[in-house]
């Protein structure tokens, strides 16, 4: 099955490492990605901010292209697939919208009757595949390794098509068909703060904080997300919050699809892990997930202390 | 010695009137005497303290005592009366619940002492002598009993078996009692030798007392005319015969006086003064504080009023805050 | 001494213990086991015992299982309040095959727990209490309950909707229904509404179908324009007495043509018309309104110039062509006997003149809820038509809630109606005029069925909600646009500001109160207040519409402000409260009647002064004291004042008390 | 039990105020001295003055009675009754030594709990300053002076008439 | 000495037609049903940084006082994270009035006390509307020249190591058809809620 690929701005620069890994995962399972022409940033909350109307137009504008290609519209980026699928509903509720972005489409010939869906890989490779397929296809079971899902808002609100909105599950339940185990934590659906990070780090770090507590005292030895933004800000600054909450420690940050091909038996530099800037090399090789010629060696009492950890 | 019945009489702290009203049984105390002999008769005879020892435990058939106990002697001497005697009566509202010698409950001994042998107006007693109970003089030792703190009834010092209440008794009442006694007959030990029911109910003016009678206020008899045929309670006047034993024949009333309440409470109650004081409240008609204090103004002394004959026998038996005795 | 007559002492007193921890509500501050422990060192007591809930089914098996096991007969429950359950422990003793009255409960809940600061002393009183209880209930004696026949029918006091109510359930459940009403017509407060909440059904829609039918039920004989002036008996067997007031018109002939009205030599009003609160006036030849029940005009006396003495063309009387009017007409007192009495007086509302700062009677345009509910009300006397007393149709309205209630200077209650009733006014006012309608509120209270969804409706449509209560309606203007207009001055608690708001008119939503002469009715009927002075239930959650007499029971806001569905609810449980006394056709009375011992009685006539029910007369013949039992309440007052001990109450006897006394000041 | 002095009020409450108001008092959870210890009786005009005295003689250092505010008994006038015996006992108390803060007469209806609470705990505090009343023991001693020559049995004995 | 003055608010400092207009705006169309509940106060992560919790904005922005809101730092802190309009009990949308009030300001040419992000918003609305894409580096280092000059060189760290990991470019980012964007986005009507749009 062929999908329109929706890459957004991140996952051509700050968030490579998302795209590299999500397309290795999608070529091992078979999925067909075709990158969207022409496509144009969805507006994110920024365009909300500015003029409502472009906003809509940039977003739904997108939508209609991939309809017209009369395929799924699949969104990796978190931020991307929020706003996509909000414009799409406002579009359907608000005659106000409607008329803007139909006039604003009209313009490029254009026009959207809402004959597609968007998908966003979690759900995707969860639904197409499935798990079962997924399951079967596994060489390197994430054994060992205490996953903390972070879904953070935009998966989840202000609609939550494929999950629990309070209490979202999609993630887990990849990780955990891959072998790893869950650590559970109250805040997997927290604000990361990510949209001030850039303006106003100081309140954004603080919201970045307590998320990575949080899924500390759930004994978590890594995070996983789905969302370029999340990934970048609970990654990039952990330098700049550890030296104002020492309580916490360096956490690796990956894209779900990251750990996911590594266990499909993806390497390590296909999926971009080497990008990451709280390493994640450490922690698979001392879970024996990654070999490695040194922890080859310690292997035993390695095992044995994450076991007792 | 005679083989008659031994029938006793005593006084202890009385006036003597129970004795003198005896002597009213008048001719039919001649009937008495073919029946009795008179062991002990304070007011008829004389007799030393020696005599009634000399006597067997027991030989007394009766012993009549009349008048309430304050002194040490009141006390030796009806003990030994009580071993002396089957059958001791008390005789007289002041043997029966302390008469009006008990209203003296409501001082202390020594306030009691000091009024009579120094404030008294007749008093001249410049070196505060006071009684004592021993005295030697010229080398021999002279005694006086000792006066107690408070004063009590006959019951509270030796068993009693029956009683006969009055102020003075009724003699005909006496004379009934020993009639019934000698002839083998015994009522209910404790039993209170008079009709068991309220002198309204042989009052010869009950008739006209009102079915619904109320009081505006109380009045005392010796500021108003009395009307000699109505019911005294409905003149306003504060007659105890709702909460008092029948049995004296009705002699206040018929003498034109409100019933003073001498023959104490009929069985079951508890409190003479308290039954009197809610029969009495229960007539009045105010309403409020005001007037039902108003109607009952009349009442000066409330305690003297309804406790005059009861004192000893009420449920405090006397002033509460007076000094204790001390035990001996 | 004593003498002992009211028990058998050949019978040995066997006494079973029974503590109940009422989960923890008693256990929690006493140690029911040690109370337990020391109930059983009491003479007489063969088995004691504490239990989780001794209400329960399993708590009652255990006091008739012990009474068979034990062989007891007599039985102590220390537990809640008698009022609560001393007819279950009652019954259990029975069930275990003893009298009743055998039992006796001691109140260590509501007297003891409920109310101690420690432990230990709540445990040594609960012991004073129980040893209390074991004492007085040595000298129990079994005692029947005696039966009373109940008269068939029901008077109901006030017409309002809750009296309407009552009356025809009665009515249609066979009972005869006195309904008493001291307006011309009955209706009361509801027949003054437009439209009420949250359904907006017209209220007169609504509530003339059921006052024809009480004007037209053969089972209710409907008494207007009368007042309740006496009442005497006792459950089942009530007699009272109705003042009806002379209407001047022969009821029988009036048909309510109203041409007497027309023809009045006063050409207009001359009176405030009491149903439009004064918004016009009337005549003093007047029916309240149209579809007033029973349908007959009044004549007003004080105003009517031929009854007050003036001159007087008496165009009225010609007019008749059914010759109704009578002049002569003087009131008459009716004398009834019923079984039961539902008192339905209502309520009133508050006097807005006792909140100076709003301006009720300064400024034309501050106006009571009842009288916009006049004005809205499109058969009021504006037709619907909402003005200020100015002529203008106000542009915006300060609808100010809470008017007098929740206030210690006046009433601390919340009035419970004014929140919805308020929104109702909004509605309707925006309705009538388009106006801004600005709600200015302490809390927004709508509690019932649709009620929220209705204030959600009023938000939704722009009506404006200020949290705050208004400090003051003011005419002096700060700004121009305030010029000729109330500024009503606030602090608006959730945007923080203080803001003065100017609207054309003001309403204030005054709170319900206790009728004026509420305390003179409840003595009429030997029941309670509150200290709201609204009539006191007997039991809040329990017997939320029977009072502490005996057959009266209460509906609507005399007993507390409450909404129309609730009120029609209460009346409808009065009413059923009502047919279980009277279908049985009997009551069963509790024993505790005095009566006299004759042998003491002297015959002093003491207790006949005592007793309120004229219950002793005197036996001529053996001139003693005789008590009915039929007619003797128990109260014990002839008892207290016997000055020979000769009368006794069953189940308060002098010895049951005197016994009381003693053991619970026994234990230190 | 504390070593504060913690008086002992015999209460007499009508059935229909005080009584209820006592319960109410416990609904509301009302906290007060613990110094009380009701008698229920159906009218404050069933209370006979003996029962006061009693209450005094076997051990009560106050008496508290409750009954509804006149106008509101239950059977008309039992409260007004009661008022008429308690102003004259009060009086008479007073000339037997008991002070009048000893008995109160208190009006509490059915809805005044915290009436009910306030009464009780002035009252627990004037009887605390007083101090205890202890009649029991004084009544016992009252007869310490007198003479015991024969035991009971003794007597017994003697009186037995053959 | 400073003086605390509250200010009374009069009608005519109320814009009778606001609440009007962001009710239009898509998403806040519920707005009057507010009970003041604050469940979205109680929930937003960033409410302890607001002036105004967004309760109060909400109350505001009903009663009309525009001045209050447009003015309040709080619609700039809203991270969008929709938090409060999930909870929301009367299903308003919280997160979308905050929007329309950003906008609002920004058509009222209001100059936030607490600029950055609305300078943040601002360069990203005209880079991906000038290009049709976003290039991450050139709107980090635009925005913390602008916002936070100071914090640039501490920054420094972390651009090497994003450079050193390639997720951050001197590139612009470019959509390869730009003019049809700038097309569409000039044909839109605005969405404003006034009635006229």
């Amino acid at each position: 099955m062929k999908y329109a690929y929706y890459p957004g701005c991140s996952l051509k620069s700050s968030g490579r490492a998302y795209e590299e890994s999500f397309l290795a995962v999608c070529k091992i399972l078979g999925l067909e990605m075709e990158e969207l022409d022409n496509w144009n940033c969805c507006g994110a909350t920024s365009f909300m901010s500015i003029e409502q109307g472009p906003a809509y137009t940039c977003s739904v504008r997108n939508l209609a292209l991939a309809e017209k290609k009369n395929m799924d519209l699949v969104a990796p980026c978190g931020g991307c697939y929020g706003v996509l699928l909000k414009a799409d509903h406002y579009y359907a509720d608000y005659p106000a919208v409607r008329n803007s972005v139909d006039k604003g489409l009209a313009a490029e010939g254009l026009q959207y009757r809402r004959q597609i869906q968007i998908r966003h890989p979690m759900e995707l490779l969860t639904h197409d595949p499935g798990l079962k397929a997924i399951r079967s296809l596994v060489k390197r079971p994430l054994k060992g390794l205490r996953v903390a899902s972070y879904y953070g808002c935009r998966f989840l609100r202000p609609v939550a098509p494929f999950d629990d909105m309070r209490h979202p599950q999609t993630m887990d339940s990849l990780m955990k068909t891959v072998g790893a185990r869950i650590a559970d934590y109250a805040s997997r659906g927290r604000c990361c703060g990510g949209a001030l990070a850039g303006s106003i780090p100081k309140m954004a770090q603080e919201l970045t904080y307590r998320l990575i507590k949080d899924a500390q005292k759930a004994e978590a030895d890594v995070i996983v997300t789905g969302c370029p933004l999340c990934q970048f800000n609970l990654d990039a600054f952990q330098d700049e919050i550890i030296a104002s909450h020492p309580d916490v420690k360096p956490i690796p940050v990956f894209f779900f699809t990251q750990l996911l091909g590594l266990a499909l038996g993806a390497e390590p530099e296909e999926l971009g892990i080497q990008r990451l800037i709280v390493p994640g090399i450490k922690i698979l090789q001392e879970k024996g997930i990654l070999g490695d010629k040194k922890a080859d060696e310690k292997k035993v009492p390695v095992a044995a202390g994450a076991q007792n950890g | 010695m005679s083989t008659k019945p031994k029938v006793g009489f005593y006084w202890c702290a009385s006036c003597g009137g129970c004795e003198e009203s005896f002597v009213d049984v008048a001719e039919a105390i001649l009937d008495l005497a073919q029946l009795v002999e008179f062991a002990i008769f304070p007011v008829a005879m004389d007799f030393k303290r020696q005599d009634v020892e000399a006597l067997d435990d027991g030989e007394i058939f009766a012993t009549m005592i009349n008048g309430a106990i304050r002194t040490s002697e009141q006390e030796e001497m009806c003990h030994l009366l009580r071993r002396k005697s089957q059958v001791i009566i008390a005789y007289g509202s002041c043997a029966y619940s302390g008469g009006i010698p008990a209203l003296a409950n409501l001082v202390s001994k020594e306030a009691l002492m000091k009024y009579v042998y120094e404030d008294a107006p007749t008093v001249v007693n410049p070196d505060h002598a006071r009684p004592q109970t021993e005295t030697l003089d010229q080398g021999r030792m002279a005694t006086l009993p000792e006066i107690r703190e408070m004063v009590r009834s006959l019951d509270q010092v030796i068993e009693v078996d029956y009683s006969i209440p009055g102020c003075a008794p009724n003699p005909k009442l006496v004379l009934a009692a020993l009639q019934t006694l000698l002839s083998g007959e015994r009522p209910p030990k404790g039993a209170v030798l008079a009709p068991n029911v309220a002198l309204c109910a042989n009052c010869p003016r009950i008739d006209t007392k009102p079915r619904e009678l109320s009081v505006k206020a109380f009045k005392r008899p010796h500021l108003h005319e009395v009307d000699p045929d109505t019911c005294l309670l409905a003149q306003g006047f504060l007659c105890m015969g709702p909460a008092t034993r029948s049995g004296c024949g009705e002699a206040c009333i018929r003498g034109n006086m409100p019933c003073t309440g001498c023959y104490g409470p009929v069985d079951g109650i508890l409190d003479q003064g308290a039954k009197i004081l809610t029969s009495l409240a229960s007539l009045v008609e105010a309403h409020d504080e005001a007037g039902i204090d108003h109607a009952m103004e009349a009442i000066v002394d409330p305690v003297g009023s309804f406790y005059r004959y009861g004192m000893a026998k009420s449920l405090l038996r006397r002033k509460i805050d007076l000094p204790t005795p001390v035990a001996r | 001494m004593v003498s002992d007559n009211s028990h058998n002492p050949a019978e040995e007193v066997r006494i079973g213990f029974f503590i109940c921890h009422c989960g923890v509500n008693i256990a929690s501050k006493i140690d029911v086991a040690e109370v337990a422990k020391f109930a059983e060192t009491l003479p007489g007591v063969v088995v004691s015992r504490d239990y989780k809930y001794m209400c329960s089914d399993a708590g009652q098996d255990l006091i008739v299982e012990d009474i068979k096991n034990f062989r007891l007969n007599r039985i102590v429950v220390a537990a809640c309040s008698p009022f609560l359950h001393e007819k279950t422990f009652r019954t259990a003793t029975q069930r275990g095959g003893i009298n009743p009255f055998l039992c006796h409960m001691v109140n260590i809940r509501e007297h003891g727990s409920w109310v101690a600061e420690d432990r230990v002393t709540a445990t040594e009183k609960a012991k004073a209490m129980a040893q209390g209880g074991v004492g007085r209930v040595r000298r129990h004696v079994a005692l029947e309950k005696r039966r009373e026949p109940v008269l068939q029918s029901v008077l109901v006091v006030g017409g309002g909707i809750a009296g309407i109510q009552a009356a025809l359930t009665l009515a249609n459940a066979g009972k005869h229904v006195y309904l008493v009403e001291r307006e011309p017509t009955i209706g009361g407060h509801m027949a003054q509404f437009d439209k009420t909440f949250p359904t907006l059904d017209c209220a007169a829609c609504i509530l003339t179908p059921k006052m024809s039918e009480v004007g037209s039920h053969p089972n209710i004989t409907l008494w207007a324009y009368s007042e309740v002036i006496h009442s005497e008996g006792y459950v089942g067997n009530y007699k009272v007495k109705v003042r009806r007031k002379a209407r001047y018109i022969n009821e029988d002939e009036c048909t309510g043509c109203m041409e007497c009205v027309e023809h009045c030599s006063f050409k207009t009003g001359v009176v405030d018309d009491e149903f439009n609160v004064g918004l016009v006036k009337r005549k003093p030849v007047y029916m309240s309104f149209p579809q007033a029940v029973p349908k007959i005009v009044v004549i007003d006396p004080l105003t009517c110039a031929k009854l007050s003495g003036g001159k007087c063309e008496e165009s009225c009387i010609p007019a008749c062509d059914r010759q109704a009017l009578d002049f002569t007409q003087t009131e008459r007192v009716e004398e009834i006997e019923v079984g039961a009495i539902i008192v339905a007086t209502g309520f009133k509302t508050f006097d807005a003149k006792r909140k100076p700062y709003y301006g009720y009677g300064d400024f034309p345009n501050v106006y009571t809820s009842l009288e916009i509910e006049r004005m809205v009300t499109s058969s009021g006397p504006t037709e619907g038509e909402v003005v200020c007393r100015d002529g203008r149709v106000p542009k915006s309205v300060g609808i100010v809630h809470c008017v007098g209630s929740r206030d210690h200077q006046t009433n601390r209650w919340c009035s419970r109606v004014c929140c919805m009733a308020s929104l109702k006014l909004a509605y309707l006012l925006k309705e009538h005029t388009g106006a801004e309608i600005y709600n200015f509120y302490i809390d927004m209270r709508t509690p019932g069925k649709g009620y929220e969804e209705f204030y959600e409706r009023l938000l939704e449509e722009g009506n404006h909600f200020i949290r705050g209560r208004v400090a003051e309606v003011t005419d002096f203007a700060m700004r121009p646009e305030e010029e000729n207009h109330l500024i009503i001055q606030v602090e608006d608690t959730l945007s923080g500001y203080v803001r003065r708001v100017p609207v054309d008119m003001v309403v204030l939503a005054v709170g319900i109160e206790p009728q004026a002469d509420a305390s003179v009715v409840r003595r009429l009927f030997n029941i309670s207040c509150s200290d709201e002075g609204f009539f006191l239930e007997r039991h809040p959650k329990l017997a939320p519409v029977s009072t502490a007499t005996e057959g009266v029971y209460l509906a609507g806001c005399c007993q507390g402000p409450r909404d129309i569905p609730d009120t029609v609810a209460q009346a409808g449980a009065a009413a059923a409260e009502a047919l279980a006394l009277l279908d049985p056709g009997f009551v069963e009375m509790e024993p505790m009647t005095a009566y006299v011992e004759n042998e003491l009685c002297s015959g002093c006539k003491t207790c006949q002064t005592m007793c309120p029910y004229g219950a002793i007369s005197n036996d001529a013949e053996r001139k003693i004291a005789v008590i009915n039992p039929m007619l003797c309440k128990g109260c014990g007052t002839c008892v207290a004042s016997c000055p020979s001990g000769a009368i006794h109450q069953n189940l308060f006897d002098d010895q049951e008390l005197f016994d009381e006394i003693q053991e619970v000041l026994a234990h230190a | 039990m504390p070593d504060t002095y913690q008086p002992r009020i015999l209460a007499f409450f009508c059935n229909w105020c005080t009584y209820t108001a006592a319960d109410l008092a416990g609904v509301s959870r009302m906290k007060y001295a613990p110094t009380t210890r009701v008698v229920r009786v159906m009218c404050s005009g069933r209370i006979d003055p003996q029962f006061i005295l009693s209450a005094f003689a076997k051990g009560a250092d106050g008496v508290l009675i409750g009954g509804c505010h006149p106008g509101d008994c239950h059977y008309l006038e039992g409260n007004v009754k009661c008022l008429r015996r308690f102003r004259i006992l009060q009086r008479m108390l007073v000339d037997l030594g008991i002070e009048p803060e000893r008995i109160r007469l208190e009006w509490i209806s059915a809805s005044e709990g915290g009436k009910l609470k306030e009464v009780i705990n002035a009252m627990s505090a004037d009887l605390v300053r007083l101090g205890p009343l202890n009649l029991p023991d004084a009544l016992r001693s009252f007869d310490a002076e007198v003479l015991k020559e024969e035991t009971e049995a003794e007597v017994q004995e003697l009186v037995t008439i053959p | 000495m400073a003086t605390l003055e509250r200010e009374i608010r009069f009608e005519s400092d109320r814009d009778p037609e606001f609440a009007a207009q962001i009710r239009r705006m898509p998403g806040c169309e519920n707005l009057n049903r507010c009970i003041q509940c604050a469940t979205c106060s109680g929930i937003c992560p960033l409410s302890t940084y607001m002036d105004m919790t967004p309760r109060r904005v909400i109350q505001l922005a009903r009663d009309g006082f525009k001045a209050d809101v447009l003015n309040c730092n709080t619609i700039w802190l809203c991270a969008s994270c929709y938090q409060c309009q999930v909870e929301c009990p009367k299903e308003i949308g919280i997160t979308d009035v905050m929007y329309a009030l950003k906008c609002k300001a920004i058509e009222a040419g209001i100059k936030p006390k607490q600029a950055a992000p609305q300078t943040l918003y601002r360069e990203f609305y005209n880079l991906g509307t000038k290009n049709g894409r976003i290039s991450e580096g050139a709107l980090m280092v635009n925005t913390v020249i602008k916002t936070q000059p100071a914090r640039f060189w501490s920054l420094k760290m972390l651009g090497l190591r994003l450079l050193r990991t390639g997720r951050f470019g001197w590139k612009i980012e470019r959509m390869p058809q730009q003019s049809v964007l700038k097309a569409a986005i000039q044909a839109t009507p605005p969405i404003n809620g006034k009635e006229s749009s």
